[in-house]
């Protein structure tokens, strides 16, 4: 399950995924400003992260939109946005 | 090849959820998916024809105002249905504010995506 | 398809529109085509919304919750949204149900579809 | 007497400051104050004409749409300047989309008011 | 100086009010689930309470629109709304 | 009258329009008949607009930044929002001055006038 997880909508949107041994967590808009503590796979929308000049933490990785599209036709999604 | 439906309730300028909704719906429509938006709330206000704001950056989120954005995706093949109520609400007089191609509908429209589709983003 | 849908009213109530707007999205889609079964769950800011004080009237909540009584759909207020505010159990109006951090977040993981207000 | 002005950045929907605006100056015009509004960013949005929200509570926000609250601030005496910057961007068309006495200005205007106005609220 | 504070300018707001000794604090809108730790003396905007069925404690003073509006005639306003 | 203007910012950047329009409030209040002083202060969620990282072309902050230094205008960092979010001040862009809790907070109650955006 491909959860995206913006910044106002973590506070339910984390405590979600993080029961989820399946979650892959993708941050977007604001939420690439969290740094969740949870053990699902992190990534963060590429072009949110350039314009708000955040400097992801090594475990974060980068992804386009075309991959975040390619993941949800893959698996469900849930939005937290 | 998928459909995906997106719920859009964020406005043209107070959050980016538009442009995350253009971008999403940009993608699949480039690897060949289905696309519908139901636009409720404040995303009534997002395909409102003629807007403006002069000396945005070419790099940033007004390049293009969001109408042009989703005036694009309508001419890509993308279903934009508005809710009616939301419309009227908002004064928004539909055959004069919208572009051609923007649907005016109501919930039961929305009941449908979520039926049909293979995928929702709320947003 | 008939769908399982969760709606999650996440915005403090009054000024905003959510709640009410929330509530009719959600009779509306139960009422559709398809009769998609729906939750709604009042969580973060929402579960002030679901407080037996709170003027529904004033909100504009009293004909949707109607509606989607009318339509069976359910409404459910977050154990773990209302513990982080301090809101009680005893505070939460009788038509709504207060759930557990885990069911909630079960429920939602379990749902086919997810929106949020 | 004093002269009271507002600066409302929030819109119809997504808050009550348009509301908060709307009662104040209701009292400050109520006790013979001067009122003066300049609405920026989404503010512009509120006084659009012809807005309706069916079947709404009259003990509510929107036991009156917030246009015609602005309409009976400026029927009583208040000033009501919408941003043109703000205007344009959104694709109100001025003339068609505001009723009378709503006017288009600019920030100069702002400006103004804030070294006329005795206190100015920002909403 | 009477201070207008809302939620999501709590932050800012109440630290400003916190330190001037003329302080009179006004909760608006969703200011009014806010129980601000503060020697100044606090009212909450009646409308938004009772919409809200917030019971306020016992040292939070009800107040009309009315007297607001006249509290800030008498004296400057800061506004965090 | 001339008046002494502190204009807030207070929401992140990007996706919302309140910093580059709150930015471009500051300047014309800045530029009007009176040529009011302004101070901006990026307090709150703004404190990230004010980080040298930001893409100030891709959100409209270049020309509005530019206009308000002609006009004398001062843009300040909030120490105690920086604080609160991890922020430090070798982030912050050179343009902005880091101002402690106390000043920040001081120079609001001294202002004539206070916009927020």
């Amino acid at each position: 399950m491909l959860y995206l997880i913006d910044k106002p909508m973590a506070e339910v949107g984390l405590r979600t995924a993080a029961e989820d041994p399946e979650a892959r967590i993708v941050l977007i808009q604001d939420g690439v400003y969290l740094a969740p503590d949870v053990d699902a796979p992190v990534s963060a929308v590429a072009r949110d992260v350039d314009v708000r000049g955040v400097t992801l933490p090594s475990d974060i990785d980068r992804i386009s939109y075309d991959a975040v599209v390619e993941s949800l036709v893959e698996q469900e999604v849930k939005s937290f946005v | 090849m998928a459909y995906i439906g997106f719920l859009l309730t964020g406005g043209p300028f107070d959050s980016e959820r538009w442009r995350t909704a253009y971008e999403l719906g940009r993608a699949a429509l480039d690897r060949g998916h289905e696309v519908s938006y139901f636009h409720y709330l404040d995303g009534a206000l997002v395909p409102v024809a003629d807007q403006t704001l002069p000396g945005c950056s070419d790099s940033g989120l007004y390049d293009e105002m969001p109408t042009e954005k989703f005036q694009e995706l309508i001419a890509d093949g993308a279903e934009v249905i508005c809710c009616g109520l939301c419309v009227d609400a908002r004064g928004i007089d539909a055959p004069a504010d919208y572009p051609e191609g923007v649907e005016v509908g109501l919930l039961p429209d929305l009941a449908d995506i979520i039926g049909e589709a293979d995928r929702v983003v709320s947003l | 398809m008939k769908r399982d849908v969760v709606v999650l009213l996440t915005r403090a109530p009054y000024g905003r529109v959510h709640i009410p707007e929330g509530l009719r999205a959600a009779r509306g889609v139960a009422a559709g085509f398809d009769m998609h079964d729906v939750t709604v769950i009042f969580t973060q800011d929402g579960v002030y919304g679901a407080r037996d004080a709170v003027d529904r009237e004033a909100l504009n909540m009293s004909g949707h919750v109607a509606d989607l009584a009318e339509q069976d759909g359910q409404m459910v207020a977050d154990g773990a949204a209302m513990a982080e505010r301090g809101v009680a159990e005893r505070e939460i109006a009788d038509d709504v149900t207060v759930w557990s951090d885990d069911r909630v977040t079960a429920r939602i993981r379990d749902a086919d579809r997810t929106l949020d207000f």
